[in-house]
Protein backbone atom coordinates (compact mmCIF):
# COMPACT_ATOMS: atom_id res chain seq x y z
CA UNK A 1 0.00 0.00 0.00
CA UNK A 2 1.15 3.56 -0.69
CA UNK A 3 0.22 6.69 0.61
CA UNK A 4 1.15 10.35 -0.07
CA UNK A 5 -0.51 12.94 1.85
CA UNK A 6 0.26 15.94 4.06
CA UNK A 7 -0.58 15.00 7.21
CA UNK A 8 1.42 13.34 9.59
CA UNK A 9 1.40 9.09 10.15
CA UNK A 10 1.81 6.74 13.06
CA UNK A 11 4.80 4.18 12.79
CA UNK A 12 3.93 1.96 15.75
CA UNK A 13 0.06 1.47 14.19
CA UNK A 14 1.59 0.95 11.06
CA UNK A 15 4.03 -1.63 11.84
CA UNK A 16 1.39 -3.19 14.11
CA UNK A 17 -0.92 -3.54 11.31
CA UNK A 18 1.22 -5.21 9.00
CA UNK A 19 2.85 -7.38 11.62
CA UNK A 20 -0.53 -8.19 12.70
CA UNK A 21 -1.77 -9.18 8.96
CA UNK A 22 -0.68 -13.06 9.53
CA UNK A 23 0.06 -15.35 11.96
CA UNK A 24 3.11 -15.98 9.20
CA UNK A 25 4.87 -12.70 9.77
CA UNK A 26 8.11 -13.26 11.75
CA UNK A 27 10.14 -9.82 10.90
CA UNK A 28 8.30 -6.56 10.68
CA UNK A 29 11.57 -3.60 9.45
CA UNK A 30 10.63 -0.08 9.56
CA UNK A 31 12.63 3.19 8.11
CA UNK A 32 11.18 6.59 9.68
CA UNK A 33 12.91 9.31 7.42
CA UNK A 34 12.66 13.05 9.53
CA UNK A 35 13.56 16.29 8.85
CA UNK A 36 16.87 17.18 10.53
CA UNK A 37 18.19 20.45 11.62
CA UNK A 38 21.20 20.68 9.53
CA UNK A 39 22.78 20.54 5.98
CA UNK A 40 26.25 20.28 6.43
CA UNK A 41 27.06 23.87 7.74
CA UNK A 42 23.84 25.37 7.39
CA UNK A 43 21.04 25.34 9.73
CA UNK A 44 17.48 24.26 8.54
CA UNK A 45 14.57 25.76 10.15
CA UNK A 46 12.17 23.83 7.81
CA UNK A 47 11.61 22.04 4.27
CA UNK A 48 8.79 22.22 1.83
CA UNK A 49 8.87 19.24 0.50
CA UNK A 50 7.38 19.80 -3.47
CA UNK A 51 5.88 16.33 -5.64
CA UNK A 52 4.18 15.73 -8.95
CA UNK A 53 1.16 14.22 -7.77
CA UNK A 54 -0.03 12.88 -10.98
CA UNK A 55 3.23 10.60 -10.93
CA UNK A 56 3.92 9.91 -7.63
CA UNK A 57 0.79 7.60 -7.14
CA UNK A 58 1.73 5.53 -9.80
CA UNK A 59 5.62 5.52 -9.65
CA UNK A 60 5.63 4.66 -5.81
CA UNK A 61 2.74 1.91 -6.74
CA UNK A 62 5.08 0.47 -9.47
CA UNK A 63 7.83 0.34 -6.84
CA UNK A 64 6.12 -1.21 -4.46
CA UNK A 65 4.67 -4.19 -6.55
CA UNK A 66 8.62 -4.39 -8.22
CA UNK A 67 9.57 -5.06 -4.13
CA UNK A 68 6.76 -7.75 -3.76
CA UNK A 69 7.77 -9.09 -6.96
CA UNK A 70 11.51 -9.99 -5.96
CA UNK A 71 11.11 -10.42 -2.02
CA UNK A 72 8.62 -12.37 -0.20
CA UNK A 73 6.38 -10.21 1.83
CA UNK A 74 3.36 -10.86 3.35
CA UNK A 75 2.78 -6.95 3.14
CA UNK A 76 4.34 -3.44 2.37
CA UNK A 77 3.84 0.09 2.88
CA UNK A 78 5.32 3.23 1.95
CA UNK A 79 3.71 6.60 3.01
CA UNK A 80 5.95 10.20 2.19
CA UNK A 81 4.71 13.49 3.37
CA UNK A 82 4.89 16.61 0.88
CA UNK A 83 4.31 20.40 2.10
CA UNK A 84 6.32 22.62 5.05
CA UNK A 85 8.01 20.70 7.50
CA UNK A 86 9.79 21.18 10.69
CA UNK A 87 13.09 19.55 12.09
CA UNK A 88 12.11 16.74 13.83
CA UNK A 89 8.98 15.92 11.92
CA UNK A 90 8.40 12.55 9.75
CA UNK A 91 8.79 13.02 6.13
CA UNK A 92 8.79 9.20 4.97
CA UNK A 93 7.54 5.58 6.73
CA UNK A 94 8.70 2.41 4.91
CA UNK A 95 7.24 -0.86 6.45
CA UNK A 96 7.93 -4.19 5.27
CA UNK A 97 6.64 -7.52 6.71
CA UNK A 98 7.94 -10.99 5.88
CA UNK A 99 8.21 -14.55 7.31
CA UNK A 100 11.64 -14.04 7.61
CA UNK A 101 13.88 -10.97 8.80
CA UNK A 102 16.29 -10.94 5.32
CA UNK A 103 13.41 -10.26 3.02
CA UNK A 104 11.67 -7.42 5.33
CA UNK A 105 15.05 -5.87 5.78
CA UNK A 106 16.33 -6.00 1.96
CA UNK A 107 12.85 -5.25 0.33
CA UNK A 108 12.56 -2.08 2.88
CA UNK A 109 16.34 -0.47 2.26
CA UNK A 110 15.30 -0.65 -1.43
CA UNK A 111 12.02 0.72 -0.96
CA UNK A 112 13.98 3.74 0.39
CA UNK A 113 17.25 3.98 -1.64
CA UNK A 114 14.65 3.71 -4.94
CA UNK A 115 12.21 6.88 -2.84
CA UNK A 116 15.84 8.68 -2.34
CA UNK A 117 16.84 8.84 -6.28
CA UNK A 118 13.11 7.73 -8.03
CA UNK A 119 10.47 9.55 -6.81
CA UNK A 120 9.56 12.77 -7.67
CA UNK A 121 9.85 14.77 -4.83
CA UNK A 122 11.72 18.13 -4.29
CA UNK A 123 13.12 19.35 -0.67
CA UNK A 124 13.58 23.37 -0.58
CA UNK A 125 15.37 24.28 3.19
CA UNK A 126 14.64 27.54 4.86
CA UNK A 127 18.36 28.12 6.39
CA UNK A 128 19.66 31.68 7.62
CA UNK A 129 21.02 32.49 3.74
CA UNK A 130 17.48 31.59 2.50
CA UNK A 131 15.91 29.08 0.67
CA UNK A 132 17.92 26.60 -1.09
CA UNK A 133 16.49 23.74 -2.90
CA UNK A 134 18.26 20.37 -1.91
CA UNK A 135 21.04 18.72 -4.32
CA UNK A 136 20.94 15.08 -5.39
CA UNK A 137 23.60 13.29 -3.19
CA UNK A 138 25.68 10.67 -5.55
CA UNK A 139 25.85 8.87 -2.30
CA UNK A 140 21.81 7.80 -3.19
CA UNK A 141 22.76 6.99 -6.52
CA UNK A 142 25.45 4.67 -5.23
CA UNK A 143 22.81 3.42 -2.52
CA UNK A 144 20.04 2.30 -5.52
CA UNK A 145 22.55 1.43 -8.23
CA UNK A 146 23.19 -2.03 -5.78
CA UNK A 147 19.53 -3.30 -6.45
CA UNK A 148 20.52 -3.47 -10.59
CA UNK A 149 21.64 -7.01 -10.23
CA UNK A 150 19.98 -10.15 -9.33
CA UNK A 151 18.69 -9.38 -5.68
CA UNK A 152 19.39 -13.46 -4.76
CA UNK A 153 22.83 -12.17 -5.55
CA UNK A 154 23.21 -9.80 -2.70
CA UNK B 1 1.34 19.75 -25.25
CA UNK B 2 1.06 19.84 -21.89
CA UNK B 3 5.00 20.77 -20.25
CA UNK B 4 5.29 20.77 -16.41
CA UNK B 5 8.11 22.32 -14.78
CA UNK B 6 9.19 21.58 -10.69
CA UNK B 7 11.66 22.89 -7.94
CA UNK B 8 14.63 25.15 -9.55
CA UNK B 9 13.67 24.29 -12.99
CA UNK B 10 9.88 25.95 -12.74
CA UNK B 11 11.81 28.88 -10.93
CA UNK B 12 14.18 29.38 -13.51
CA UNK B 13 11.80 28.89 -16.05
CA UNK B 14 8.92 31.31 -14.42
CA UNK B 15 6.14 29.07 -15.22
CA UNK B 16 4.63 26.07 -13.18
CA UNK B 17 2.99 24.84 -16.45
CA UNK B 18 2.30 25.64 -19.95
CA UNK B 19 0.37 24.32 -22.90
CA UNK B 20 2.62 24.60 -26.29
CA UNK B 21 2.22 23.59 -29.80
CA UNK B 22 5.48 23.50 -31.15
CA UNK B 23 6.61 23.12 -34.99
CA UNK B 24 5.82 19.45 -36.26
CA UNK B 25 9.80 19.42 -36.90
CA UNK B 26 9.66 18.47 -32.99
CA UNK B 27 9.28 15.01 -32.41
CA UNK B 28 11.32 13.89 -29.57
CA UNK B 29 12.28 14.49 -26.05
CA UNK B 30 16.17 16.54 -27.75
CA UNK B 31 13.72 18.40 -30.10
CA UNK B 32 11.67 19.70 -27.73
CA UNK B 33 14.20 21.14 -25.07
CA UNK B 34 16.06 22.70 -27.76
CA UNK B 35 12.62 24.65 -29.13
CA UNK B 36 11.18 25.31 -25.71
CA UNK B 37 14.84 26.58 -24.82
CA UNK B 38 14.20 29.62 -27.56
CA UNK B 39 10.90 30.58 -25.86
CA UNK B 40 12.33 32.82 -23.35
CA UNK B 41 15.35 33.94 -21.28
CA UNK B 42 13.99 31.79 -18.23
CA UNK B 43 13.48 28.78 -20.19
CA UNK B 44 17.20 28.65 -21.47
CA UNK B 45 18.27 28.80 -18.23
CA UNK B 46 16.14 26.53 -16.24
CA UNK B 47 17.24 23.95 -19.43
CA UNK B 48 20.79 25.10 -19.97
CA UNK B 49 22.58 22.26 -18.64
CA UNK B 50 21.17 18.78 -19.97
CA UNK B 51 23.17 16.82 -17.58
CA UNK B 52 20.54 18.18 -14.29
CA UNK B 53 17.37 18.00 -16.41
CA UNK B 54 15.33 15.01 -15.94
CA UNK B 55 12.24 13.85 -17.88
CA UNK B 56 9.13 12.44 -17.47
CA UNK B 57 6.39 11.76 -20.45
CA UNK B 58 2.90 10.69 -19.51
CA UNK B 59 4.34 10.29 -15.70
CA UNK B 60 6.89 8.11 -16.66
CA UNK B 61 11.16 8.33 -16.75
CA UNK B 62 11.58 9.35 -20.61
CA UNK B 63 15.44 10.00 -22.17
CA UNK B 64 15.82 12.54 -24.76
CA UNK B 65 15.15 10.22 -27.49
CA UNK B 66 11.65 9.63 -26.39
CA UNK B 67 9.19 10.34 -28.74
CA UNK B 68 6.51 13.42 -28.00
CA UNK B 69 3.61 14.28 -29.08
CA UNK B 70 0.59 16.88 -29.08
CA UNK B 71 -1.26 14.56 -26.52
CA UNK B 72 1.06 14.15 -24.40
CA UNK B 73 2.17 15.40 -20.91
CA UNK B 74 6.32 16.31 -20.23
CA UNK B 75 7.44 16.72 -17.41
CA UNK B 76 10.81 18.51 -16.54
CA UNK B 77 12.43 19.04 -13.49
CA UNK B 78 15.87 18.62 -11.49
CA UNK B 79 17.40 15.51 -9.75
CA UNK B 80 14.95 14.41 -7.38
CA UNK B 81 15.42 14.57 -3.14
CA UNK B 82 12.55 12.30 -1.63
CA UNK B 83 12.51 10.17 1.10
CA UNK C 1 19.59 1.17 26.13
CA UNK C 2 19.03 -2.10 26.39
CA UNK C 3 15.78 -4.11 28.30
CA UNK C 4 14.88 -8.19 29.42
CA UNK C 5 11.90 -8.37 30.18
CA UNK C 6 8.69 -10.76 30.55
CA UNK C 7 6.41 -7.48 29.30
CA UNK C 8 5.16 -6.51 25.65
CA UNK C 9 6.78 -2.94 24.31
CA UNK C 10 5.51 0.08 21.98
CA UNK C 11 7.70 -0.04 18.97
CA UNK C 12 5.94 3.45 17.89
CA UNK C 13 6.96 4.94 21.43
CA UNK C 14 10.47 3.78 21.27
CA UNK C 15 11.27 4.83 17.34
CA UNK C 16 9.45 8.55 18.73
CA UNK C 17 11.38 8.30 21.79
CA UNK C 18 15.03 7.82 19.56
CA UNK C 19 13.97 9.94 16.36
CA UNK C 20 12.70 12.58 19.14
CA UNK C 21 16.48 12.25 21.19
CA UNK C 22 17.65 15.39 18.64
CA UNK C 23 16.97 17.14 15.37
CA UNK C 24 20.15 15.74 13.71
CA UNK C 25 18.91 12.13 13.60
CA UNK C 26 17.42 12.06 10.05
CA UNK C 27 16.98 8.55 9.68
CA UNK C 28 15.31 5.72 12.38
CA UNK C 29 15.58 2.11 11.72
CA UNK C 30 13.49 -0.57 13.67
CA UNK C 31 13.17 -4.23 13.09
CA UNK C 32 9.75 -6.31 15.40
CA UNK C 33 10.87 -10.64 15.50
CA UNK C 34 7.48 -11.96 15.81
CA UNK C 35 5.98 -15.25 16.97
CA UNK C 36 5.03 -17.22 13.99
CA UNK C 37 2.54 -20.01 14.30
CA UNK C 38 4.54 -22.54 12.07
CA UNK C 39 7.83 -23.71 11.69
CA UNK C 40 8.42 -25.53 8.58
CA UNK C 41 5.64 -28.13 8.54
CA UNK C 42 4.54 -27.90 12.32
CA UNK C 43 2.33 -26.14 13.74
CA UNK C 44 2.94 -23.88 16.59
CA UNK C 45 0.81 -23.00 19.10
CA UNK C 46 3.12 -20.79 21.55
CA UNK C 47 6.71 -20.50 22.50
CA UNK C 48 8.56 -20.30 25.97
CA UNK C 49 11.47 -18.22 25.76
CA UNK C 50 14.29 -19.33 28.26
CA UNK C 51 17.31 -16.84 28.75
CA UNK C 52 20.54 -16.50 31.21
CA UNK C 53 20.11 -13.54 32.86
CA UNK C 54 23.37 -12.87 34.29
CA UNK C 55 24.43 -13.23 31.38
CA UNK C 56 21.42 -11.74 28.93
CA UNK C 57 22.06 -8.03 30.40
CA UNK C 58 26.06 -7.93 29.80
CA UNK C 59 26.09 -9.12 26.55
CA UNK C 60 23.01 -7.37 24.99
CA UNK C 61 24.99 -4.15 26.84
CA UNK C 62 28.29 -5.41 25.06
CA UNK C 63 27.14 -5.88 21.86
CA UNK C 64 25.32 -2.77 21.85
CA UNK C 65 28.69 -0.64 22.89
CA UNK C 66 30.10 -2.41 19.76
CA UNK C 67 27.17 -0.86 17.39
CA UNK C 68 27.94 2.04 18.57
CA UNK C 69 31.47 2.48 18.08
CA UNK C 70 31.12 0.55 14.51
CA UNK C 71 28.20 3.58 13.69
CA UNK C 72 28.13 6.80 14.06
CA UNK C 73 24.55 6.26 16.02
CA UNK C 74 22.53 8.83 18.11
CA UNK C 75 21.15 6.20 19.80
CA UNK C 76 19.95 2.42 19.57
CA UNK C 77 17.49 -0.05 21.58
CA UNK C 78 17.43 -3.66 22.43
CA UNK C 79 13.80 -4.59 24.27
CA UNK C 80 14.07 -8.53 24.38
CA UNK C 81 11.31 -10.30 26.19
CA UNK C 82 10.93 -13.85 27.66
CA UNK C 83 8.56 -16.28 29.22
CA UNK C 84 5.54 -17.64 27.19
CA UNK C 85 4.68 -15.90 23.54
CA UNK C 86 1.55 -17.16 21.20
CA UNK C 87 1.54 -16.22 17.57
CA UNK C 88 1.47 -12.53 16.71
CA UNK C 89 2.84 -11.87 19.53
CA UNK C 90 6.41 -9.63 19.48
CA UNK C 91 9.44 -11.17 20.70
CA UNK C 92 12.31 -8.46 19.74
CA UNK C 93 12.81 -4.83 18.92
CA UNK C 94 16.10 -3.30 17.70
CA UNK C 95 15.62 0.26 17.25
CA UNK C 96 18.31 2.55 15.75
CA UNK C 97 18.73 5.95 14.95
CA UNK C 98 20.89 8.15 13.11
CA UNK C 99 21.87 10.97 10.96
CA UNK C 100 22.29 8.61 7.45
CA UNK C 101 19.83 5.92 6.76
CA UNK C 102 22.57 3.54 5.74
CA UNK C 103 24.36 3.59 9.58
CA UNK C 104 20.86 3.04 11.14
CA UNK C 105 19.92 -0.44 8.74
CA UNK C 106 23.57 -1.53 9.09
CA UNK C 107 23.83 -1.28 12.56
CA UNK C 108 19.99 -2.79 13.04
CA UNK C 109 20.93 -5.54 11.00
CA UNK C 110 24.46 -6.34 12.88
CA UNK C 111 22.08 -6.05 16.10
CA UNK C 112 19.09 -8.75 15.13
CA UNK C 113 22.16 -10.72 13.40
CA UNK C 114 24.05 -10.63 16.32
CA UNK C 115 21.06 -11.86 18.65
CA UNK C 116 19.75 -14.61 17.21
CA UNK C 117 23.62 -16.38 17.15
CA UNK C 118 25.31 -15.03 20.61
CA UNK C 119 22.50 -13.63 23.04
CA UNK C 120 21.56 -16.57 25.33
CA UNK C 121 18.05 -17.27 24.64
CA UNK C 122 16.50 -20.41 23.87
CA UNK C 123 12.91 -21.33 22.31
CA UNK C 124 10.84 -23.90 23.27
CA UNK C 125 7.66 -24.63 20.95
CA UNK C 126 4.32 -26.08 21.39
CA UNK C 127 3.34 -28.13 18.86
CA UNK C 128 0.64 -30.69 18.22
CA UNK C 129 3.40 -33.19 18.34
CA UNK C 130 4.34 -32.27 22.22
CA UNK C 131 6.94 -29.53 23.07
CA UNK C 132 10.16 -29.07 20.61
CA UNK C 133 13.36 -26.93 21.32
CA UNK C 134 13.87 -24.77 17.92
CA UNK C 135 17.26 -25.54 16.39
CA UNK C 136 19.97 -22.72 15.35
CA UNK C 137 19.86 -21.99 11.83
CA UNK C 138 22.88 -22.40 9.70
CA UNK C 139 21.65 -19.01 8.11
CA UNK C 140 21.95 -17.06 10.79
CA UNK C 141 25.15 -17.94 11.66
CA UNK C 142 26.05 -17.03 7.85
CA UNK C 143 24.71 -13.67 8.73
CA UNK C 144 26.22 -13.03 11.47
CA UNK C 145 29.45 -14.11 9.92
CA UNK C 146 29.15 -11.03 7.41
CA UNK C 147 29.75 -8.96 10.09
CA UNK C 148 33.60 -10.02 11.28
CA UNK C 149 34.98 -7.95 8.58
CA UNK C 150 35.89 -4.30 8.67
CA UNK C 151 32.57 -2.86 8.78
CA UNK C 152 33.95 -0.17 5.92
CA UNK C 153 34.33 -2.61 3.55
CA UNK C 154 31.08 -3.99 3.51
CA UNK D 1 32.50 -24.50 41.44
CA UNK D 2 28.99 -23.38 40.04
CA UNK D 3 27.73 -25.11 36.87
CA UNK D 4 24.40 -24.04 35.12
CA UNK D 5 22.61 -25.88 32.37
CA UNK D 6 19.94 -24.34 29.96
CA UNK D 7 17.38 -25.68 27.37
CA UNK D 8 17.77 -29.26 26.48
CA UNK D 9 21.34 -29.91 27.76
CA UNK D 10 19.48 -28.38 31.53
CA UNK D 11 16.53 -31.57 30.85
CA UNK D 12 18.88 -33.99 30.11
CA UNK D 13 21.25 -33.27 32.49
CA UNK D 14 18.11 -33.01 34.59
CA UNK D 15 19.20 -30.31 36.95
CA UNK D 16 19.51 -26.60 36.51
CA UNK D 17 22.42 -25.51 38.06
CA UNK D 18 24.71 -27.48 40.71
CA UNK D 19 27.81 -26.60 42.81
CA UNK D 20 30.26 -28.91 42.08
CA UNK D 21 33.75 -29.67 43.25
CA UNK D 22 36.39 -31.73 41.06
CA UNK D 23 39.25 -32.78 41.65
CA UNK D 24 42.00 -30.67 41.27
CA UNK D 25 43.49 -32.50 37.97
CA UNK D 26 40.56 -30.60 36.42
CA UNK D 27 41.87 -27.00 35.42
CA UNK D 28 40.32 -26.04 31.79
CA UNK D 29 36.60 -26.34 30.27
CA UNK D 30 37.61 -29.72 28.44
CA UNK D 31 38.57 -31.22 32.03
CA UNK D 32 35.42 -30.21 33.39
CA UNK D 33 32.90 -31.44 30.57
CA UNK D 34 34.84 -35.02 31.01
CA UNK D 35 34.37 -34.98 34.62
CA UNK D 36 30.79 -33.60 34.88
CA UNK D 37 30.17 -36.44 32.42
CA UNK D 38 31.06 -38.95 34.78
CA UNK D 39 28.55 -37.76 37.41
CA UNK D 40 25.61 -39.27 36.32
CA UNK D 41 23.55 -40.81 32.58
CA UNK D 42 21.96 -37.68 32.39
CA UNK D 43 25.13 -35.55 32.38
CA UNK D 44 26.35 -38.12 30.05
CA UNK D 45 23.47 -37.94 27.30
CA UNK D 46 23.45 -34.07 27.89
CA UNK D 47 27.51 -33.26 26.66
CA UNK D 48 27.60 -36.32 24.55
CA UNK D 49 27.80 -34.69 21.44
CA UNK D 50 30.72 -31.40 22.19
CA UNK D 51 30.08 -29.79 19.15
CA UNK D 52 26.69 -28.84 20.29
CA UNK D 53 27.64 -27.52 23.65
CA UNK D 54 27.88 -24.00 24.33
CA UNK D 55 29.92 -22.49 27.10
CA UNK D 56 29.70 -19.73 29.07
CA UNK D 57 33.06 -19.25 31.67
CA UNK D 58 31.65 -15.78 34.54
CA UNK D 59 28.93 -15.12 31.69
CA UNK D 60 31.31 -14.71 29.05
CA UNK D 61 31.58 -17.06 25.76
CA UNK D 62 34.67 -19.68 26.55
CA UNK D 63 36.03 -22.42 24.53
CA UNK D 64 37.24 -25.55 25.77
CA UNK D 65 40.71 -24.32 26.24
CA UNK D 66 39.92 -21.72 28.86
CA UNK D 67 41.01 -22.40 32.31
CA UNK D 68 38.25 -22.81 35.15
CA UNK D 69 38.77 -22.44 39.10
CA UNK D 70 36.64 -23.02 41.71
CA UNK D 71 34.58 -19.76 42.15
CA UNK D 72 33.73 -19.77 38.34
CA UNK D 73 30.56 -19.89 37.23
CA UNK D 74 30.25 -22.12 34.11
CA UNK D 75 27.18 -22.23 31.95
CA UNK D 76 26.73 -25.60 29.56
CA UNK D 77 23.93 -24.59 26.92
CA UNK D 78 23.09 -25.02 23.21
CA UNK D 79 23.48 -22.91 20.75
CA UNK D 80 21.31 -19.96 20.94
CA UNK D 81 18.18 -19.53 19.41
CA UNK D 82 17.03 -16.12 20.38
CA UNK D 83 16.23 -12.94 17.76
Amino acid sequence: MIRVQREDFDPGAEMARLGGASHGVGGVCAFVGLVRDAAGEAEVRAMTLEHYPAMTEKALAAIEAEARQRWPLEDCLVIHRYGRLEPGERIVLVVTASAHRQAAFDACQFLIDWLKTKAPFWKQEETPEGAQWVEARDSDDAAAARWNGDPAAE
Amino acid sequence: MKIIYFAWLREKAGVNEEDVTPPAGVTDVAGLIEWLKEQSPGHAAALADPAVVRIAVNQEYATLEDPVGPDDEVALFPPVTGG
